[in-house]
This record gives C-alpha cells, sequence and structure tokens, in this order.
C-alpha cells in the first residue's frame, strides 16, 4: 500500500477515534439522564483527551523512550524515539480523571441516597 | 534553611500527609495544624514580600534542581507575592473562624481540616507556579477539594450542589487538558514564559482556538457568565467558611489563571474586549438574579459571581489604572465578602430558615454581628469610606479614561440593584420583627476574632486606602510587563 | 490642629463616644452627641476662618478642604441647628432602645454634612454625600416601619443621585486631571456643549435627589414622617439644604461659563426653574390634603425647597439672595414645626390630626412656637418668612418670570390652607377625651423650640443680620458685590420696604390689641369648651363630634383631584415591579439541572468558535 | 429536538477538533532536531542518561524533571481519599445492619483469587521497584497492587483491609515523598532536587532519589486505590 495513504488512513484513525470517543463522552453528558451514566461520559471524555496526548507524541518508527545501550545510539542518530513528555503528562491526567471519577460515584451514591433517584432532571431543588 | 515560595506548597502537603496520623495521637492536633502552617506561611509571605519589594525584582525559585524551561518553576512577583500574600492572610482568618465552627467530632469533621488546608495550597499554587501543566494539576487539586467541601454537610442539596459543580469542572479541565497539549504540540513546552516568548510562531488560527478552549475552560474557574451554573449552588450548600474561601481564594486562583493567559500568553487584542463583553453580562445578570433571591448565601453567590464581572471588565480595560483597580476590587472583594460569609453564617443558624425573610430582626440578637455585617454590606456595594469605594472610584476613572461612559454608566446602574438587595437585607437584619426562636448557636471566640480583623481592615482602608495602594501599584506595573516576566524567568541560572 | 479637620473630628468622636457611653447609661449617650455638637459649634464660630485650609492626597489624588463665605452660612446653620434639636432629642428620644445606634448615625450625619461644606472637590464632597446618605438611611429605617420599604426607596433614589455625581466626577477627571470644584469653574466654558449639559445634568440630579425636587422627590414624604421627630428636623432643615448648597454652586458658579451664558441663562436652568415650581405647587396641593402632621410638613418641605430652586434657578442676585434667604429660615421655621411634631407625638402618641385637638392649653409653650412658625411659613409678616417671600416675588417679576410668579403665588395661597390646618387639627378644635392628661413637652425640648421662633422673629425684624453673610457668600459664588442694608429690603423697582415700619405699625396693633383683650376687656372675657353652646336647643352630647378635622378640605380635594390622580409613585412603582419580574425572568437561566448547564458551557464553546473571526480578529 | 440541536452541538465541536488536529501531522516529530534542544521533550531525551542515569525517560520526567506535578498528582488522590471518606460518611443508625450487596462469588472465582494474589502483589512491586529502568513505575504498580485487592473483594465479601493499615501506608509514603523534596532544600539545593549520587545506568540502585520517590509513589496509590475501593464497596445502601 502507498504509506502516504497509509500513514493518513492511520492518522484519520488515531484521531479520528480520539475524538470520536470525546464526542460519545459529551454526547452521554448531555443527553444522558441517568447520574451514572453521565460519570462514565466524563470518563469517556477523559479517555479520549488521553488518547490525543499519546498520539500526538508519537513519532513514525520511535520507540518507547527508555534506553538501552541501542538507544543512546540511535538519539544520537536523530529521532528514534518518541516524545516523552506527553506520555508524562497522561500519566498525571489519569491519576486526576480517576480521582475525579471517584469522587464523582461518591456523590452519585449521595444524590441516590437522598432523592431516590438517580435522574438529573429530577435533582434540581437548587435553583433560580 | 532558607524561605522559600516552595514552602507554600511543600509544608501544608507535609502536614496534610501527617494528619491523619497525628489524629490517631490527639484530634485537636487535626485542628490546630492548619493553622500553624497557614500561620508560618504568612510569616513566609512577609519576609519574601519584603524582599521583592526590597530588590524589586521576582523571587524565581527552580524545583528539582532544572532551570526554566527544562523543569517546573515557582515565580514570587510582586503581583503573585501580593495575590498570594492575600491568599494566605484569608486563609489564616478563615481557619480562626472555623475553628470549632461546629461542635462536631466525627471523621468528616477531621478531613475538613485537610481538605481546607488543600484548597489553600491549591488556590496559592496556581497562583505561584510558572508551568501551565502544573498549574492544571493545582487546578485540579483545588477542584476536587471543592467538590469534597460543596458536598460536605450530610442534607440532600450539598451532594447536588457537588455533583453540579463537578460535572462543570470536569469539563474545564478537558477543556484546559486540551488547550495545554494543543499548545504543546506547537511550542514544545510548557513554561509559561517559554511559550509566552515562542507564542509568535503559532498561526493564528490554531492560535484562536487554544485561546477558546483556555477561555472556555478558564472561565467555568473564574465564574463567567453562562459558565457559572454550578457557582451559586456551590456558595450556598458549602459550609459558610467554605463559601468565604471559594470567594477569597478559590475564584481568585481562576481570575488569576484567565488573566495570565490573556495577558502573558497570549497576544490577542480580541481578548480584552472580550473580557469586557462577559464582564458585563457577567455582572448585570449575576446582580439582577440576586436581587430576587431570597436566600441569604445564595444572594451572596449572586452578588460574588457578579463582583468576578467587574474585576474582568476592569482587565478588559487592560491599561495600568484599570488594572490596579481590578486587583485593588480583587482585594476587597476577598475581604469583604469573607466578612459576609461569616457573619451571614451565624444568621441562617439561628433563624428559622435558611430565607432572608428569617432572618427579621436577628440584628436585635447579634447586635455586633449586625454591624459587621452591615459594614460589609456598605463595603461591598462600594459606598465610602469603606474599602470597596476607592476600588469602583479607580476602576471607573480608568474607564472614564478610555472615554467608555457608557460602561461607567452601566456599572453605576447596576451598583443600583446591587445596593437595593444588600440594603433590603440590612434593613430586615435591624428592624424586622424579631422571630422568637432561642439562640442556638453563638460564635466562637476565634470567629468574633476574625471578623474583627477584617471589619478593621475594610476601615482602614477605606479611610486611608494608600496603606494598601502602594502594593497593588507595583503588582499591576509587574502583571503588565510581559517583557520582564519572561526575562527574569528565563534567564534563572543562564 | 487645624481647625476644619477637628470639627469634623470632634463630631465623629462625639459619635462613636456617644454609641459607646450607650452601653453605660443611655442618658449620656444623648447628652454626649449635644456637647460635641456643642464643642465644634462653638470652634466653627470662634476660629475658623478662610484661612484653615487642609490639603492632602489620599489614593494618589489631591483634594482639598476649606471654608469660604458661601459654606458658611451652610456650616453656621448645620451646627447651630443641629445643637439645638440634640438639646432637643435628650428628652424626646428618652426611653427607646438603640440609643446608641441613633446618636451615631445622628452625629455621622452631622459630621458628613460638615464635611460636604468643607469639601473643595469632588471627590471628599463624594464621601461625605454618600455618608451622609447612609447613615440617614439607617436612621430612616431606624423605628422599623413599613418593612424599610421606605429606607430602600430613599437609597435607590440616593445611589441614583450619588452616582451621577460620581458619572460626572470620573469624567472630569478624565478630562480635567483634577477633581478640585474651582477647577471644574475655569474648565466648565472648556467643554463642549453636550458634555456641558451631561455634567450639569448629572450634578444636578445628585442635589435635586436631596432637595426633593419634582421627579426625584417620591421617596421625600415618607423618608422624612418615618424618621424620628428629632431628626426629621434635621433630615428636612439641613440634608435638604445640602441639595440647595451644591445647587448653588453649580447653577451659579459653574453654568456662569456655560457657553450659553452670556446670552441668556443656561436652559437647564430654566427647566430647573419650572420643576421647582411645580414641585411647589404639586407638593402644596398634597399637603393640604394630608391628615397625618408628619406628611402635612414633608410635603409642605417638598413645596418650600421648590421655591428655593426656583429662586436659584432663575439666577438673579435678588433671587438668589431671597433663595438662600429662604433656605436659613426654612431650616428654622420647618425645623421648629418639626420638633413641635415631635412633641406632640411624645405627649399625646399620635400625629393624626383628625385625632388630635385643642392642645393649646395643654401645651401652650409648643402652641407658641408652632404658631410663630406657621406665621413665618406663611410669610406675613413681621416674621422672617414675609421677608424672604416678598424678595422672591419681587426678583421673578423682575426677572420677567411671570408664569413662574403665577405657580408661586399659587402655591403660596394653597399653603394657608395646610398652615391654617395644621394650627386648628393639632392645638385647636373641640378636646378630646383620651388627650385630658396631656402635659407641656420638658424643658429640653420646649427651651430649642421657643428659641427658634425667637429667632425667626429677629431675623423678620433685621434681615440684615441674614444678608451680611449671604451676600458675602454671594460673592464667593461669583455674582459680584450684592448691596443690602440691615432693615430695608432690596428694591427691584425702586420701592421700599421697610421692616422696621412695618414691625412698628404691627407691633402698635398688636400692643393696642392686648391691652384691649388683657386689661381693659378683661372682665368680659371667659374660658368657653367647645361643648358649651346650645344648637337648635339640643345640647350636645360628650361624644358628639363638632369640629370637622375630617375631610377638612373636601371641595379642596375635589377640585384638584384630577391634577392629583396618578402620582409620580404610581409610575416608579410600576418601573420597579416591571424590573422585578424582568429579573425574575432572567434568572430562570438557572434552571438547577446541571445537564443545563453543561449545556450552556458546549453552546458557549461553539458560539465562541463560530464568532472567533469576529470576536478576537 | 434538543437532541437534535445537541447533535449539530456536537458536530461542530468535532469538526472542529478535527480540523485542529488535521494541522498536527500524526507520526510527525515536533521536537524538532535532537541535539538543538528547542523544545523540552528534546532536552529531556539528551540529558535523561547523562545528568540523571535514569533509563526511562517518562520516568525521569514524571519523578524528576516534573516531579512536582507528580507530588500535586499523590495529592489528588489523597484528596480524592479523603474527600471520598468524607462525602460517604454516614451514622449508623441504631439497629442497623449491614446489608450485603455482594453475593457470595463462586468457588472457581476464591481459590482462583488466592492464587493470584500474591503474584498481583509482587508483580506490581516489581513494576513499581524497577520504575525508571523499564516501562511503568509507581502508578502503574499501586494500580495493579490495587487491583489484586479488587479481585480479593470481588471473590470474598467480607474481605477487609484495615483502614488503620491503609492510613499508615500512605500517610508515611506521603511523607517520604515530600520529606524527600524537604531533603533537597535543606541540603542547600532546590526542592525535589536529586541530592543523591546517581549511579550507573541500567542499575537497579541508580538514578539517585528517583526509586525512591516512585516506591514511596507506588505505595501510596496502592493504598489510595485500595482504600477508595474499600470505601465505596462497604457503603451501606438504604432499603
Amino acid at each position: 500500500m502507498d504509506p502516504i495513504l497509509y500513514n493518513k488512513i492511520i492518522s484519520v484513525g488515531v484521531y479520528g477515534s480520539a475524538i470520536g470517543l470525546i464526542l460519545i463522552g459529551l454526547y452521554a453528558v448531555l443527553v444522558k439522564k441517568h447520574l451514572t451514566k453521565i460519570v462514565i461520559g466524563l470518563s469517556i471524555i477523559d479517555a479520549g483527551v488521553h488518547l490525543l496526548f499519546i498520539a500526538v507524541g508519537f513519532i513514525k518508527g520511535g520507540t518507547a523512550p527508555i534506553f538501552s545501550e541501542k538507544g543512546i545510539e540511535l538519539v544520537n542518530q536523530g529521532t528514534a524515539m518518541v516524545d516523552p513528555v506527553p506520555q508524562a503528562l497522561v500519566l498525571t491526567a489519569i491519576v486526576i480523571g480517576f480521582g475525579v471519577t471517584a469522587v464523582a460515584l461518591s456523590l452519585v451514591i449521595r444524590l441516590y441516597r437522598h432523592h431516590h433517584t438517580a435522574r438529573i432532571d429530577h435533582i434540581k431543588s437548587l435553583k433560580w | 534553611m532558607v524561605i522559600s515560595p516552595v514552602h507554600y506548597i511543600a509544608l501544608p502537603l507535609l502536614a496534610a500527609f501527617l494528619m491523619p496520623l497525628l489524629a490517631k495521637v490527639n484530634r485537636e492536633l487535626v485542628r490546630i495544624i492548619p493553622g500553624v502552617v497557614l500561620t508560618y506561611l504568612l510569616f513566609v509571605s512577609v519576609v519574601l514580600m519584603q524582599r521583592v519589594t526590597e530588590t524589586g525584582q521576582p523571587i524565581i525559585e527552580t524545583l528539582a534542581g532544572w532551570q526554566a524551561p527544562w523543569g517546573i518553576n515557582l515565580v514570587f512577583s510582586q503581583f503573585t507575592g501580593f495575590l498570594v500574600s492575600l491568599m494566605v492572610f484569608m486563609a489564616t482568618l478563615i481557619w480562626i473562624f472555623s475553628y470549632r465552627f461546629k461542635k462536631v467530632d466525627n471523621e468528616p469533621a477531621l478531613k475538613y481540616y485537610i481538605l481546607f488546608m488543600m484548597l489553600v495550597t491549591g488556590s496559592v499554587g496556581v497562583v505561584l507556579t510558572g508551568d501551565i501543566f502544573n498549574m492544571f494539576v493545582f487546578m485540579e487539586i483545588t477542584a476536587i477539594a471543592s467538590y469534597s467541601l460543596t458536598s460536605f454537610y450530610r442534607d440532600r442539596d450539598g451532594a447536588e450542589a457537588g455533583f453540579k459543580y463537578l460535572l462543570i469542572g470536569s469539563l474545564a479541565s478537558t477543556f484546559m487538558l486540551l488547550a495545554i497539549l494543543l499548545l504543546y504540540t506547537q511550542v514544545g513546552t510548557l513554561n509559561m514564559a517559554m511559550i509566552a516568548e515562542r507564542m509568535h510562531t503559532v498561526p493564528v488560527g490554531m492560535k484562536v482556538t487554544i485561546l477558546i478552549l483556555f477561555l472556555t475552560g478558564l472561565g467555568i474557574e473564574a465564574e463567567m457568565f453562562p459558565l457559572n451554573g454550578w457557582a451559586p449552588d456551590a456558595y450556598s450548600q458549602a459550609p459558610s467558611p467554605v463559601g468565604a474561601t471559594f470567594a477569597a481564594l478559590v475564584v481568585k486562583a481562576g481570575v488569576y489563571s484567565l488573566i495570565r493567559v490573556i495577558f502573558t500568553l497570549f497576544d490577542i487584542q480580541g481578548a480584552y474586549q472580550y473580557l469586557i463583553i462577559m464582564g458585563i453580562i457577567t455582572l448585570i445578570i449575576a446582580e439582577f438574579a440576586a436581587m430576587k433571591q431570597t436566600n441569604l448565601k445564595r444572594m451572596l453567590a449572586y452578588s460574588s459571581i457578579g463582583q468576578m464581572g467587574f474585576v474582568l471588565i476592569a482587565f478588559g480595560i487592560g491599561t495600568k489604572e484599570a488594572v490596579f483597580g481590578a486587583l485593588f476590587l480583587m482585594f476587597n472583594h476577598a475581604i469583604i465578602k469573607s466578612l459576609l460569609f461569616m457573619s451571614g453564617s451565624f444568621f441562617v443558624y439561628n433563624s428559622t430558615s435558611k430565607d432572608i425573610k428569617g432572618l427579621s430582626g436577628i440584628g436585635k440578637k447579634f447586635p455586633y454581628m449586625g454591624f459587621l455585617f452591615s459594614i460589609g454590606a456598605f463595603a461591598i456595594v462600594g459606598l465610602p469610606p469603606f474599602s470597596g469605594f476607592w476600588s469602583k472610584l479607580y476602576i471607573l476613572i480608568a474607564a472614564a479614561d478610555e472615554s467608555m461612559l457608557a460602561l461607567v454608566a452601566i456599572i453605576l446602574l447596576v451598583s443600583i440593584v446591587e445596593i437595593v438587595y444588600y440594603f433590603r437585607v440590612v434593613a430586615k437584619l435591624y428592624f424586622g420583627k424579631p422571630t422568637d426562636k432561642e439562640v442556638v448557636h453563638k460564635p466562637t471566640f476565634g470567629g468574633y476574632f476574625s471578623m474583627t480583623v477584617l471589619a478593621v481592615v475594610i476601615l482602614l482602608v477605606g479611610f486611608y486606602p494608600d496603606i494598601i495602594t502602594g502594593f497593588i501599584h507595583r503588582a499591576a506595573d509587574t502583571l503588565l510587563d510581559k517583557g520582564a516576566y519572561i526575562s527574569n524567568v528565563l534567564s534563572v541560572g543562564h | 490642629m487645624n481647625n476644619i479637620v477637628l470639627i469634623i473630628l470632634i463630631l465623629l468622636a462625639g459619635g462613636v463616644l456617644s454609641f459607646l457611653l450607650n452601653q453605660i447609661k443611655p442618658l449620656l449617650s444623648g447628652v454626649t452627641a449635644f456637647v460635641a455638637t456643642v464643642a465644634a459649634a462653638v470652634l466653627f464660630f470662634t476660629g475658623t476662618g478662610t484661612a484653615d485650609n487642609f490639603d492632602f492626597v489620599l489614593g494618589g489624588m489631591h483634594l482639598s478642604m476649606g471654608i469660604n463665605g458661601y459654606s458658611w452660612i451652610f456650616g453656621a446653620l448645620i451646627l447651630g441647628f443641629s445643637s439645638l434639636v440634640l438639646l432637643y432629642s435628650i428628652s424626646y428620644m428618652k426611653g427607646r432602645d438603640r440609643l446608641g445606634y441613633f446618636y451615631l448615625n445622628f452625629m455621622l450625619s452631622i459630621m458628613a454634612m460638615m464635611g460636604i461644606i468643607f469639601s473643595r472637590d469632588f471627590i471628599s464632597l463624594f464621601i461625605f454625600w454618600e455618608i451622609m446618605t447612609w447613615s440617614s438611611f439607617l436612621i430612616v429605617v431606624y423605628q422599623g416601619l413599613s418593612e424599610g420599604r421606605v429606607g430602600i426607596k430613599y437609597m435607590i433614589f440616593s445611589a441614583v443621585g450619588g452616582y451621577s455625581m460620581l458619572l460626572a466626577i470620573v469624567f472630569m477627571k478624565a478630562q480635567m486631571g483634577t477633581v478640585l470644584i474651582s477647577d471644574l469653574v475655569s474648565h466648565f466654558s472648556g467643554f463642549a456643549i453636550q458634555q456641558q449639559t451631561m455634567v450639569g445634568i448629572l450634578l444636578l440630579i445628585t442635589f435635586g435627589v436631596k432637595a426633593a425636587v419634582m421627579p426625584l422627590h417620591v421617596w421625600a414624604p415618607r423618608a422624612y414622617s418615618d424618621s424620628p421627630m428629632s431628626y426629621t428636623s434635621v433630615f428636612s432643615g439641613l440634608l435638604s439644604k445640602m441639595g440647595i448648597f451644591g445647587m448653588g454652586i453649580v447653577l451659579i458658579s459653574v453654568f456662569a461659563n456655560s457657553s450659553t451664558f452670556g446670552t441668556n441663562t443656561f436652559y437647564i436652568s430654566n427647566v430647573l426653574a419650572w420643576l421647582g415650581a411645580i414641585t411647589g405647587v404639586m407638593a402644596t396641593f398634597y399637603a393640604v390634603i394630608q391628615t397625618d402632621a408628619k406628611k402635612l410638613l414633608a410635603y409642605s418641605s417638598i413645596g418650600q425647597l421648590g421655591y428655593i430652586v426656583m429662586g436659584l434657578a432663575v439666577g438673579t442676585k435678588l433671587s438668589v439672595m431671597a433663595a438662600l434667604f429662604l433656605a436659613v429660615v426654612h431650616t428654622i421655621f420647618k425645623g421648629t414645626l418639626f420638633l413641635v411634631v415631635g412633641a406632640v407625638e411624645r405627649q399625646t402618641g399620635t400625629t393624626d390630626m383628625t385625632k388630635l385637638g385643642a392642645l393649646i392649653r395643654k401645651m401652650p409653650w409648643t402652641f407658641l412656637a408652632a404658631l410663630i412658625s406657621i406665621i413665618a411659613l406663611a410669610g406675613i409678616p413681621p416674621l422672617a418668612g414675609f421677608v424672604g417671600k416678598w424678595m422672591f416675588y419681587e426678583s421673578l417679576i423682575v426677572s420677567d418670570h411671570y408664569f413662574l410668579v403665577i405657580m408661586a403665588f399659587l402655591s403660596s395661597t394653597a399653603a394657608f390652607l395646610y398652615c391654617y390646618r395644621f394650627l386648628f387639627g393639632i392645638f385647636l378644635g373641640q378636646e378630646e377625651k383620651e388627650f385630658e392628661n396631656v402635659k407641656e413637652a420638658p424643658a429640653t425640648m420646649v427651651i430649642p423650640m421657643v428659641l427658634m421662633a425667637a429667632l425667626l422673629f429677629v431675623f423678620g425684624v433685621f434681615p440684615g443680620l441674614l444678608f451680611d453673610p449671604i451676600a458675602k457668600g454671594m460673592e464667593v459664588l461669583g455674582m459680584g458685590t450684592v448691596d443690602w442694608s440691615m432693615t430695608v429690603l432690596s428694591n427691584g423697582w425702586g420701592d421700599h420696604v421697610d421692616t422696621m415700619s412695618i414691625i412698628s405699625a404691627i407691633g402698635t396693633i398688636f400692643i393696642l390689641a392686648f391691652i384691649y383683650l388683657a386689661l381693659w376687656n378683661r372682665k368680659r372675657t371667659r374660658y368657653v369648651t367647645t361643648k358649651d353652646i346650645h344648637t337648635s336647643g339640643e345640647i350636645p352630647t360628650e361624644n358628639e363630634n363638632l369640629t370637622y378635622a375630617v375631610d377638612f378640605y373636601k371641595p379642596f380635594e375635589r377640585a384638584i383631584e384630577p391634577v392629583m390622580k396618578r402620582t409620580m409613585d404610581f409610575y416608579y412603582n410600576h418601573l420597579g415591579e416591571g424590573l422585578e419580574s424582568f429579573f425574575n425572568f432572567l434568572r430562570r437561566f438557572y434552571t438547577g439541572n446541571g445537564q443545563t448547564y453543561a449545556l450552556y458551557v458546549i453552546v458557549f464553546l461553539v458560539i465562541l468558535i463560530l464568532f472567533s473571526k469576529q470576536i478576537f480578529l | 429536538m434538543k437532541r437534535a440541536f445537541i447533535l449539530l452541538l456536537l458536530v461542530v465541536v468535532g469538526w472542529v477538533l478535527a480540523d485542529t488536529f488535521s494541522q498536527i501531522n500524526f507520526g510527525e516529530s515536533r521536537m524538532g532536531d535532537i541535539k538543538q534542544q528547542e523544545t523540552v521533550g528534546a532536552y529531556y531525551l539528551n540529558n535523561t542518561v547523562e545528568k540523571l542515569s535514569v533509563a526511562n525517560v517518562v520516568t525521569a520526567i514524571v519523578v524528576n524533571y516534573r516531579g512536582f506535578d507528580t507530588l500535586g498528582e499523590v495529592t489528588v488522590l489523597f484528596l480524592a481519599a479523603s474527600g471520598l471518606a468524607s462525602i460517604l460518611y454516614r451514622r449508623k443508625k441504631r439497629g442497623e445492619h449491614d446489608v450485603m450487596i455482594l453475593k457470595n462469588s463462586s468457588q472457581l472465582l476464591q481459590t482462583g483469587a488466592k492464587l493470584i494474589f500474591p503474584a498481583i502483589l509482587v508483580l506490581g512491586a516489581y513494576v513499581f521497584i524497577h520504575g525508571h529502568l523499564t516501562p511503568g513505575g509507581g502508578f502503574q504498580g499501586g494500580a495493579i497492587i490495587a487491583s489484586g485487592f479488587l479481585l480479593m473483594f470481588m471473590a470474598y465479601k467480607d474481605y477487609h483491609v484495615s483502614h488503620n493499615v491503609l492510613t499508615w501506608v500512605e500517610s508515611v509514603a506521603g511523607i517520604l515523598f515530600v520529606s524527600v523534596g524537604i531533603w533537597g532544600l535543606i541540603s542547600g539545593a532546590t526542592f525535589l532536587e536529586n541530592v543523591l549520587g546517581t549511579g550507573t545506568l541500567n542499575d537497579l540502585i541508580s538514578g539517585g532519589v528517583i526509586p525512591l520517590i516512585y516506591i514511596a509513589v507506588g505505595f501510596k496509590v496502592a493504598a489510595e486505590l485500595t482504600g477508595v475501593l474499600e470505601t465505596l464497596l462497604n457503603f451501606k445502601t438504604e432499603k
């Protein structure tokens, strides 16, 4: 297959799936009424964003940024390793996402306990 | 160990990790330690502010031994230093206020102090850091602490407010993450000074997209108009000291980040007009919504949003005088709104309901508390001789200097609305018919102390603003001098 | 220390001290306030001159305080009058709760007023102006009447006024770089005509609110009547005069440099003169139909202030002199009348004229004070009110304002109606059983009233005592030198009205009548009660009402009904309701559904994206 | 109607994201010339081995270059655990019994879990101890360990981890992390600075404080994730 076309397909696939995840998550957040589904939506958005991080850091033909004797050589030649920074950032982002999800779930439990419903449009005692 | 800005972060974290262990030794320690830490940080602020004022140069602390832009650094300039000192000062007072605020001794009551301290640390970190991703991390610390504290009370509305806050806050962090990612792909660095330096290389379309993502994400933190649905709920459901903290620290951190992005990172002129327009809309809608509130804390929340709109307008004008006015207003808002939340909380506790109607005549039971609330109300609407007057005056003068008289007129008209709803409460407090409910909750000594300090500051600054204007002038100059920021941060170690 | 600063500090300290002393003994509170004000007054009258300047820098702005001939008139009035009122207050307020609060705000008002007249720049003027506003607001709501609604209305109008001044100030600061009043006067001719109009109107709105000029007056009647009477006398006597004080500066000093002044008066002045006239007429009509003495006096105040504004706005030497003379005299007689009503209220517990009656025998000294003040108010010689009115009419006629004269005559005639009603309703008429045991007010209340009544007499006979400072003040305002003499009123047409001849004529008649009634005719007089009559042979029973305090001026009311149908209040209330429902509609934006808020965020994002070019580039 | 509107909004958002990312070529290096060190990525690739003797550059970034972030991240976890405890706290009403929400799991799962659990723990420990040499690190290792506990929770309905122990572990680990940072300050360098000798590349004991921090992080993450699971699982619903 034509390498340029191949590259395009891959990029459309990677970016497309990541952006698709974000949109699916947003859809869940904006449309689904169940609290748990909304939290799942938030997690999906997070996943999409994290995927974008990794995708952006990828360099064609690059290896993982872990040095062995061979790796040092490769670096000396030029661009043989993927960008390590997005990987480090995404690690942090994932952990933060986990923390937020945990708090969100606990709030869902609380809300269900108090309101005996998990529909977000039924929980609006605070308004105006 | 030399006193340095990292103390603001390291010590509270150390204390936070220690506190669960200390709770096993003595529960009282958990209450006391945040106070000790914050008092020490207040001392740090004094020392560092003195140093910065003397040299006129910012203190730039590299972390982990890596200079900017390779590592993360903390920037304690006259601008960030001013905000940080203000935050720490407020946090200390709020701690004093909330010390034994309610006589409960269960597990969450202890968690409260940890969460509160982290809320402070997160806000301070947002202001201090010189790295955009680190700012995001601190924002998330602040956010998670806020979510938990919002739903701290075990009534049903607390969880609702917390969930709304979390929902919107998560979207904010998503947009901010995306913006940071795109920024990184364009400039290859996360250091804000370096980003600012390289911003001109970014294609315009990409730049605008990144800015929009930032504005949406940070606008949520800064309570900008259509993004602030969470704010009234969170303010009104959180425990009162936390409401004060939101007004005094958290939203300040949000506004700071917005301002830092627009003033330092980007060089797009349209963003300033955008600030003015959004500020006006925020101000108008929030003040109008506050007018019809029946719940005191919710009214204070809307008023807080309105004030933030005012701050954004002032920053949007963008001249030196306007920025000065905006910073002055941030200072005033922190002090005054905290006082209002603190004194208001006692009224709410001791009235029949959370409604303003229930406050009728309660000032007769708490004459001193009513006095403090009135000072706060007079100050926040900008009546002389209280401190709020000066900030309003400076912003209006700055607007008039740019011949934006229509803007001045709008602000003043909205101020009339503000006067109406605050004075309605004041009139009700003193002169409504008192309800015959007995006093269930007397302020603690600490409560009296911190409120009195705030009132004294309001009066002092009101009578003689020059005790504070020097700091604010220098802070405004520092914020506007983008070139100096870049060269100061990047020249460390070179 | 500088005398000006000292006066302000004494008043402030007096307020704080009386607030604190109230905790020990409530009586001390009033005494402290009184002593502090007297001390300030002594300092003011003995040692304060034009040399006492006080320049300072606050918040990066050059501010200045000082005193000149014009502000001296008002300063003397404020301190002299409030000393007497505070003396009155000691007894009047006795036994009420939260006296410390009352006196603190009272003293703050006095301090603020002194600050206003001392101010030589707009920033300090504004600061003191707002202090005056909120301290008076706190007193308006002090008695807890009408759920504070009156206070809120007062505050809204004051805020409109205060903020229009602030708008003018920031405009001036941007245009001229300074905020000194003298700089505005000298720079005013440099402004474009639109700017002149804007600054003029804004400042006049500020002062017009306090002076209760026509469309801005609706707060006044209730605010006056809701305050404790001892404060109302200050409210109507002094606080409103601050509006007059400011208008004097704007209308005379500032507008003298307006673009159109050379040919005619600045057109705003003409508008204002008419507003003043309408205020005078309408307020008088309203005063006539009131049944509550407080409200009657409140409307009467508004009407009188309308005259004064008219006089200032017409702007000739004579009319300004008349206006300032009336301003001083109005303070004295209207203040006295409010004190009288306060005394009546304290002794009987009501101010409703349909219930009161025949207090003349119970409270003779109060009646005397009321009588003299009413005569002064009605403008009958030989009291001071006559002097003012005479000059006022004369000035209007001389300057060819014939329609204004007609208006003034109309309201002044109508004023006789309420003057009579006031006297009759309270002091004359049928004796009511429930007021049998009413006693005269205590001496500390009577002395200030009688003293002020005596003052009215003195100024009526020797108006020159007042002409002297007023002439000096007008010179400061830039009207040139003004001629005056001790007893002869100014002569626009070339005729003389000598108060000495009037007083000798009236005095002679009075003495003759006194001799006739008291000495010669003494044997034939006897005291009769209202019931001591026979109507068609029937003896009236105890409960029958023979005097007509109810529906007193029914025919008159019917005559003026078309004019009165829609009060200004009606329109303001509608505006307020409309706004409130609009606010209520707006806040539905916050639906309470978290998902909707999330939707807002996305919509906002999309809007920004779609219009990014328009917004950011 | 509303749904269609939302879909329209999402189309716009998706279109903008796609448009934006189409400008960022996939697989292209944006680090510039690695030797020029114009970007932070290039700098890290160039200097990690030389200055830190750490094989895993991501670890070097996470723990050292951007160690401050990691401290914040650990704090976020800590806060989430604290917040959870505070949010879900509920005073037990009198006479209230624990309501089981888990059914008994199958014998297969129980036995399997028992068998695998130690291995999972060891794997987790391996991952975080070798964080500076191989892919993985404190977070990954901690998560693996927590997953082991999750397995146990699922297998045994009355399996409990002592809160006391968890508190101790997470506190001590957190204190260790901050102390390492402060150690740098006290020894006259900067906060979190690598004050130990770096050793040689690819040795287990190399990279100075990096493995130390990552071990602390591993323990802390493991304890916190387990704590979160424990809190959520032992939460009692009302009937």
